[in-house]
């Protein structure tokens, strides 16, 4: 899932790498070590300020309860049976994960542009590279979830602002400059003291 | 690339195989490139998907899961 | 060792480590200093290890240890005891100042002696035994010509006072000197001579001891204050009062043995004649003497052949050396005789000097006799008698004589109290060299008589001993007699490669002798000494150097450790002793083993493909280190197999490891490997090891049916050929890369002597005898066993009878349970809630591991920068005890709540540390660590920098996640120590027993409405034929009226809640239901056989199945042709698994009925017979009785057609190659077993079952008895088929892995876990669904619907519920998202 | 059985039966001493390679 967000955002799915190591294997993990580094380092360094906006959008889209859910489920879905004993063709669960993702991670990305300010559809599209069409069809969606809404008119421009304030601007609200990926909420822990 | 240019690899390691793994090679003194910043956790499906992406938005040039 | 069961006291032996394990950090310093290379048995003699060493990189003790016996036989052999193993490994390893402070410890003269010592050391030296010995003194001179002895630092100690007088300068006096000196007492030398150094002066000459050497050795001991006068010859004006007078405290007389002994023939006082000692005083005095031109020497010690060889260099034209016996006789060096023949001498051996002729006064020849040799006298040489009528007449110039010398008495003769020798010696106490004269000393020739250097270096040694004790007033000879050494194991000489001849000394060429007195022997040049040195063998393996106590920072070495005998007073012993694997040098002649590298033992392959083996898992051969194409593997070496070596049992484990071994080189091969397995029959009969043997074959091992006898060599390209005839007859020649042979078990020696001396009876093949009812008892009571010293089996097997056995101790001593285990107690925790971060940083150095690569004060001042760090310091060691104690005191006084340590592992270390916080009252979970040894320094090791910014990085990243670390508390749940049982059977019985006669009540329920499982009903015998359905009938009865047992019959399980230690379980007796808490489970519902449809079963009465046979045994009289089939059923598509038990019961049902009916045909018709273990003796006898055992394989399955009422079996034969028809008159088969049908009972405690049914347990080798929900236990069959004692063991076990929960009150599980938090949580269970140790559940709370909830006891923390919960509702304790957070930013960030 | 019973048992071997039982007896409130010839515990198996049948390592 990751892998496709990255693809989505345009970063090399390179950067992350995943390795089977056992406790007893050193030499494989230290084989491992160089491999990965020798594909970082063709990959280059990677500059965070040109992709912030792409990385926020993934990071909210990997927090929505869709994502999650299909992250979560994805492999009961696809190997087990359901109650009927039928198992689900893995083209079709295949297509049904790509679509899902690319959509959250447009409308995140969507979300993110308009955290900055209330911006049009094509604004939009010229910022994020994404075709009008798709810009409008997720705003819709947006709309429907009620995370976005029409703003205000500019001439014939019509601009839409977001109603859900994102993880990002949470954090910034909170604390220091950097971004807090997830926050966990205070009463987990009184609840925690409280339960044994 | 230059070759002072040294990648900064977050890594995350599962206790029980890759963290042990990677005791081993110390021990027997396989070298490799000082690039990881390793992470140990209890098991490699502990890495949250929205760990990787943290990594990336901190700057790590990779980000490397091994269980 | 002697007692009874419950009270016994054994004596046992411990071998000194010579290492503190509280001080060892293993890190291998000591190890890389250590001169001496030996076979490192672990990796079976594939590479070398040091006397100092680490049995394997991750051995528990993880500290090194020293392999030592007593002194070798050169140390032993030397008079003055130098360490000689010692010096000589120095000098191969080119540390000649180490080697020389070894050799001062007991000589100061090593250059001397390294010239013209005796070397009675190299006589001794266990290397004869291979080629030539050592040449010892060449490399003491190698070590002295390499460095200059007097610039060694020689400890001593404080100065004394007292003065001791010592006369004569000889190797005895100086030495005497010497030592005193090192005890702080000072010394004179009073000398005679104008010249030091008494024989090594003016007795040897020049060609063999320049002066320059003597010079600078006498150096050393003038260098410790010694004074020397030299002109001062003892007698009237120097007298033992007069010294006495001048204040000296002691005198040593070392006057030495100078006077020549006369010939006593005629015509011996003409002026020609005179006396080789003073010839050669004049020669090293004046630099020479009158010489004439034809010199007679008479004599054949060291003492004529320097005469002879100072001759020749003086000009003589003609020396002759007359000597009474033969060459071999002469008791000069054979080194020395060979270079004065080489001058030019010649030497007359067997004549005797009768009277010397004069012509006017001078010497004009002398008379000899010829001798023969006679009876040996008492010198132990073969005395010489003249030969009447055989004299012969010499035309000399000079006669001169030196057949000995004794000590010149003049100046001693007017002492009184001195006493002397008949060979005018003088008299000494033999163990203090004291005279009879209070204070007087005696020692060297004066004392021994004319002996060696070294000899004299010795007295010395022992008189200085004895003059310090006279000075303390301590008795001089207390514990001074040298204890004989008995039956010492030395390093095995067979371990010593031959073929490495001495290297021969250079010497000057004869023709550069001639009028000079330049040194004859060169002496070794560094390369020649190093190998030389490297012949030795190290007879006591550690050779005492001494240079691992030097390199050992924490000081962790102490070579006096001395063995320890300890009296151990024990309720029970369980002799798991192992096995030895069978060495197959014994068949040398048929597998090649020693001869060929590529020939090796499965052992050795294990190591070879181990990632931390010799090569590194690098699969390669041993002879050319190229990757093998094709590797064969024998099978049955050393077992099976009654005509090469009397092991006739099947070690059970050796095919199922070929297979492994063959797939894992597959997977370690880069090209497609061919492996090939030759083998009689596979056995592969345990649980998932038939599936284990089908995947193999589908990644392509080859299984070829034959046994292949002998191996020939292709000797140019090091490849093997196997020549073996196939199951069709027809002869095959395969070549190899290399061979594997699959070496079977034995009892280990050690452990059939121990059980020989305590009294426990073995068996033929010397495993431990037990009956079946109590597998794992020995004959002794109270003494158990288990493992492969019980017989031979696989691992879980093994594991299976280690629990039984603990469980059986434990039996015995349940009354004392918990009297001797002691608990720790800790400070009150300091409550730190609402504090700011207060971190301590402790970075350690582990000697040079960091210290040595990163730059640790860097570290801890770049880390006191960083916030919330209020203290930061580095170590050299933070594991060793005096730092643990130094870190409470650290925690306490700046009132520290969280604590960092960068250092090596937290998988090893992290709990040591977390001891350390909870002596200072800080919780232990405040706690992290950096692994900046194993994973930085220790991998990064040449780019420092590099290791040093990534240490910091590290560093930083543990001290962001401290902050965010909370106290966690051990979670603690209560145990009722009840126990439930499931199923009466064989298992279920034995368990119920097991529990109740411990003390824990115990619940028994049972399916049907009588106890007994299926064994009762169908088992009569077991495989060695012992009768047990007494046995049976007893255990129920016992069941049945046992107090702590309650039986309820007809019962099932309906269902089940809670978790270890705390279940709750529903059950349905009879038609009314019962819930009953209990604290363990262990379910017992074993297995039976299965019916078939096949071969006519059930259609036609004649064929039966397993042990119905019995029956039709008596009701059939026609019984004259009986076939068996087995594997109906197993080992198919339906049943794909071996059911284990068929095959030994078929035989033994086949055994039967040949018994009743003698002269009976039968047939076995099987699929490969798997007798495992010793029941391999039933399948021979059943051979040997007769019985025709024939294979079929799945494609060429038998046929059974009914003619006329009997059974007619068709059977294609491989050996034939033709089908065969057999009219049976019974039919047996043997049919697949299954598990008893367990649905209610594995849905009620969430088991996991496999596809064949069987429920799986928590890991099939590792943890066979436990299942992956704590607190539940399986054993019997419906864990696997398993014969009858087997069933017994792993029900004995069951009770064993329950018991270690039940006799707990509560349990204390790892804080470690995952919390859910109910508000977030929306009940979707996904976090259920993705928990693989079933550790939540469902909870409905009213108002809030369906919530999930923790059951902490199960859980294992891996947090992968926290990733799959959508809401983000679950929080892990120590690994939240907080703390990885600021983990990852730290990594990045400079902050 | 003798009467004052001992709560200790001496087990003769460190292989993986004597690391078991030693376990085992520990964990039910014996003492226990683990004799071992060897300078280390872990017996023939800490040389294996692998394990079968599930090719766990052996360490």
């Amino acid at each position: 899932m990751v892998a496709r967000l990255l693809d989505l955002a345009g970063i090399e799915r390179n950067r992350v790498q995943l390795r089977r190591v056992s406790a007893a294997e050193g030499a494989l993990f230290a084989n491992y070590v160089k491999e990965v580094s020798q594909i970082t380092t063709e990959l280059g360094p990677f500059d965070t300020s040109k992709y912030r906006l792409r990385l926020a959008a993934i990071k909210r889209a990997l927090g929505t309860r869709r994502l999650r859910w299909l992250s979560g489920m994805e492999h009961r879905l696809s190997i087990e049976e359901n109650v009927y004993g039928e198992k689900t063709n893995p083209e079709l669960m295949q297509e049904v994960l790509d679509e899902s993702i690319q959509s959250e991670y447009h409308k995140a990305l969507i979300l993110e542009m308009l955290e900055l300010q209330p911006l049009s559809v094509r604004e939009m599209a010229e910022i994020s590279g994404l075709p009008v069409y798709t810009v409008s069809l997720r705003l819709n969606e947006l709309e429907n979830e009620r995370k976005a809404e029409f703003h205000s008119h500019e001439g014939t421009t019509a601009r839409f602002a977001s109603l859900v304030a994102s993880p990002m601007s949470e954090a910034k609200a909170a604390d220091d400059s950097d971004y807090p990926l997830l926050k966990d909420s205070d009463h987990i822990k009184v609840q925690k003291a409280v339960s044994h | 690339m230059s070759d002072n240019y040294e990648p900064k690899i977050l890594a995350f390691l599962c206790n029980w195989c890759a963290y042990a793994g990677a005791d081993l090679a110390g021990v027997s003194r396989f070298q490799y490139p000082p690039t990881l910043r390793v992470i140990r956790t209890m098991c490699s499906g502990r890495v949250d998907p929205l760990y990787i992406a943290g990594g990336l938005i901190n700057g790590y040039d990779s980000v490397f899961i091994s269980g | 060792m002697e007692g009874d069961p419950g009270h016994f006291s054994a004596r046992v032996y411990q071998t000194p480590r010579y290492v503190d394990i509280s001080k060892c950090t293993s890190c291998a310093d000591c190890e890389a200093v250590c001169p001496v290379e030996l076979q490192n048995d672990y990796e079976e003699g594939l590479t070398t290890r040091k006397a100092i060493f680490k049995k394997y990189t991750q051995a528990i003790p993880g500290t090194y240890a020293i392999q030592k016996t007593s002194p070798a036989p050169c140390k032993l052999a030397c008079p003055a005891g130098l360490n000689v193993q010692g010096y000589v490994q120095m000098v191969k390893m080119g540390n000649y100042k180490r080697a020389l402070e070894i050799i001062m410890e007991d000589l100061p003269f090593p250059g001397i002696l390294g010239r013209v010592c005796t070397h009675g050391c190299e006589d001794a030296c266990r290397r004869c035994e291979v080629d030539q010995p050592v040449a010892i003194r060449d490399l003491k001179r190698l070590a002295a010509d390499q460095y200059d002895p007097r610039e060694i630092q020689l400890s001593s100690k404080p100065k004394r006072d007292e003065k001791v007088a010592i006369i004569g300068s000889g190797p005895a006096g100086l030495s005497t000197g010497y030592f005193l000196a090192r005890k702080g007492i000072g010394s004179t030398v009073f000398e005679a001579l104008p010249e030091p150094g008494g024989m090594l002066r003016v007795g040897i000459p020049e060609h063999r001891l320049p002066r320059e050497v003597l010079e600078k050795e006498i150096e050393v001991v003038t260098n410790l204050g010694v004074e020397i006068k030299t002109n001062t010859p003892f007698g009237p004006n120097l007298t033992i009062d007069q010294l006495f007078q001048q204040g000296f405290k002691a005198v040593y007389l070392a006057i030495g043995a100078h006077k020549g002994i006369e010939l006593g023939v005629p015509g011996e006082n003409l002026k020609g004649v005179r006396q080789g000692v003073a010839f050669l005083k004049d020669v090293a005095l004046k630099g020479t003497t009158e010489i004439g031109k034809k010199v007679a020497i008479i004599g054949g010690g060291n003492v004529a052949i320097d005469v002879a060889r100072s001759a020749i260099r003086l000009g003589a034209e003609e020396v002759s050396v007359i000597y009474r016996r033969s060459r071999d006789e002469m008791p000069a060096f054979k080194e020395e005789i060979q270079a004065t023949l080489d001058e030019g001498v010649n030497i007359v051996y067997l004549s005797a000097p009768q009277e010397i002729l004069s012509d006017d006064g001078e010497v004009a020849g002398v008379r000899c006799i010829r001798m023969e040799l006679g009876k040996t006298d008492s010198s132990g040489r073969r005395s010489p008698i003249p030969i009447p009528g055989s004299e012969f007449d010499l035309e000399v110039d000079q006669v001169i004589s030196a057949i000995g010398q004794q000590p010149d008495l003049s100046s001693l003769t007017d002492i009184t109290g001195l006493e002397f020798s008949r060979w005018g010696t003088i008299e000494v106490n033999s163990v203090s060299y004291a005279t009879d004269i209070e204070g007087v000393f005696a020692g060297g020739d004066a004392q021994a008589g004319p002996w060696t250097v070294i000899g004299a270096v010795a007295t010395g040694k022992e008189a200085a001993e004895s003059i310090e004790r006279y000075f303390d007033g301590v008795d001089m000879s207390a514990g001074r007699e040298i204890a004989p050494i008995e039956d010492v194991e030395y390093r095995p000489v067979d371990e010593v490669e031959p073929g490495v001849d001495r290297v021969k000394m250079p010497e000057l060429p004869a023709a550069q002798r001639a009028g000079n007195f330049n040194q004859v022997e060169l002496g070794y040049t560094e390369e020649e000494g190093q190998s030389e040195a490297s012949r030795c063998i190290n007879c006591s393996y550690c050779s005492d150097c001494g240079l691992c106590v030097e390199a050992c920072l924490p000081g962790a070495v102490n070579h006096m450790e001395l063995p320890v005998e300890r009296d151990l007073d024990v309720g029970a012993v369980i002799l798991t002793s192992g096995t030895d694997v069978f060495d197959p040098a014994k068949l040398e002649q048929f597998y090649l083993y020693k001869h060929n590298p590529n020939v090796m033992t499965s052992i050795e392959f294990e190591r070879i493909l181990s990632a931390t083996g010799p090569t590194n898992g690098h699969l390669v051969r041993r002879s050319d280190d190229k990757e093998p194409k094709k590797i064969a593997w024998l099978q049955c070496v050393g077992s099976r197999d009654v005509n090469q070596c009397d092991n006739g049992y099947c070690s059970s484990v050796c095919c199922m490891y070929a297979i492994k071994e063959a797939v894992i080189a597959k997977e370690h091969a880069p090209s497609d490997l061919d492996c090939a397995i030759f083998n009689m029959d596979i056995r592969t009969f345990g649980k998932d090891y038939e599936r284990y043997y089908e995947r193999s074959k589908e990644l392509g091992v080859r299984f070829v049916q034959a046994r292949v006898h002998t191996i020939e060599e292709d000797s140019n390209t090091g490849n093997l050929l196997l020549r073996y005839a196939t199951v069709d007859g027809e002869v095959l020649t395969e070549e190899y890369d290399m061979v594997v042979l699959s070496v079977g078990m034995e009892p280990a020696r050690s452990a059939v002597e121990m059980a020989k001396e305590i009294g426990i009876e073995l068996n033929q093949y010397n495993f431990v005898q037990s009956e079946e009812v109590a597998p794992v008892a020995s004959s002794k009571p109270g003494i158990y066993v288990a493992g492969v010293f019980q017989g031979p089996k696989d691992i879980p097997h093994s594991i299976m009878e280690a629990s039984a056995a603990a469980c059986a101790a434990g039996l015995d001593l349940s009354s004392a349970r918990g009297s001797l285990v002691k608990e720790r107690v800790f400070p009150e925790e300091k409550d730190i809630t609402g504090e700011e971060p207060r971190i301590g940083v402790f970075v350690c150095n582990c000697g040079t591991n960091i210290g040595g690569i990163a730059n640790v004060p860097e570290i801890v001042d770049y880390v006191k920068g960083l916030p919330n760090v209020v203290h930061a310091e580095h170590n050299m060691f933070s594991c060793s005890q005096d730092t643990q104690e130094k870190m409470v005191n650290v925690i306490k006084e700046n009132n520290l709540n969280r604590v960092v340590v960068a250092a090596c592992s937290p998988i090893t270390h992290e709990p040591l540390f977390q001891e350390t916080l909870k002596d200072a009252g800080l919780n232990p979970f405040l706690f992290d660590m950096a692994n900046i040894r194993n994973q930085c320094t220790w991998v990064h090791s040449d780019e420092k920098e590099k290791a040093t910014e990534k240490s910091k990085d590290l560093v930083r990243m543990s001290i962001a996640r401290s902050r965010y670390l909370e106290p966690l508390e051990y979670l603690t749940v209560g145990v009722n120590n009840p126990a439930l049982v499931i199923g009466g059977g064989i298992s279920g019985m034995t368990a119920a027993l097991g529990f109740a006669d411990q003390g824990f009540p115990t619940t028994l329920i049972e399916k049907t409405d009588e106890l007994g499982g299926s064994a009762a009903r169908q088992l009569k015998k077991t495989w060695k034929g012992s009768d047990i359905t007494a046995y049976i009938q007893g255990q129920i009865n016992k069941v049945e009226n046992h107090q702590n047992i309650t039986v309820l019959k007809n019962t099932e399980v309906v269902d089940s809640s809670g978790f270890v230690g705390n279940f709750e379980t529903e059950l349905k007796v009879g038609d009314l239901s019962q819930t009953i808490k209990h604290g363990a489970t262990v379910v017992a519902t074993g297995g039976r056989a299965t019916d078939t449809d096949e071969y006519l079963y059930g259609q036609n009465p004649r064929v039966t199945q397993w042990h119905d046979i019995e029956e039709n045994l008596d009701k059939f009289d026609d019984i004259n042709t009986v076939v068996f089939i087995n594997c109906v059923g197993s080992r198919d598509e339906s049943h794909p698994y071996c059911s284990k038990l068929c095959c030994t019961a078929s035989i033994q049902e086949a055994l039967q009925v040949k018994e009743r009916f003698p002269d009976a045909r039968i047939f076995v018709l099987h699929r490969g017979i798997r007798t495992y273990g010793e029941r391999e003796d039933l399948y021979r006898e059943a051979r040997e009785k007769g019985i025709i055992f024939i294979k079929y394989t799945p494609e060429t399955k038998p046929t059974i057609t009914e003619v006329n009422g009997k059974p007619e079996v068709l059977v294609f034969d491989a050996i034939l190659g033709r089908y065969i028809q057999i009219e049976a008159d019974l039919v047996n088969l043997a049919t697949a077993i299954e598990p008893e049908e367990n649905n209610a009972v594995t849905s009620a405690f969430k088991l996991p079952v496999n596809e064949d049914g069987f429920i799986m347990e928590a890991h099939v080798k590792l943890r066979p008895v436990d299942c992956s929900t704590d607190g539940v236990y399986i054993c019997g069959m419906v864990h696997y088929p398993k014969p009858f004692e087997e069933s017994i063991t792993q029900a004995q076990a069951a009770v064993s892995r329950a018991v270690n929960v039940l006799c707990r009150q509560q349990v204390n599980v790892e804080p470690i876990v995952s919390t859910i938090d109910q508000d977030l949580c929306i009940g979707c269970g996904l976090c259920i669904k993705t928990c693989s140790f079933s550790a939540i559940e469902a909870e409905t709370i009213e108002g809030l619907g369906v919530r999930a909830k923790n059951i902490s006891a199960l859980c294992k923390g891996c947090g992968v519920c926290a990733v799959a919960c959508p809401q983000q509702a679950i929080y892990m304790n120590h690994f939240n998202n907080d703390q990885i957070n600021a983990a990852i930013k730290a990594g990045k960030s400079i902050a | 059985m003798s009467k004052d019973v001992i709560g200790a048992v001496m087990v003769v071997g460190g292989g993986i039966s004597g690391m078991q039982s030693a376990l085992d007896l520990a964990n039910s409130g014996y003492y226990v001493y683990l004799i071992e010839e060897s300078s280390a515990i872990g017996g023939v198996m800490s040389q294996l390679d692998k394990t079968f049948p599930t090719n766990d390592c052996t360490m």
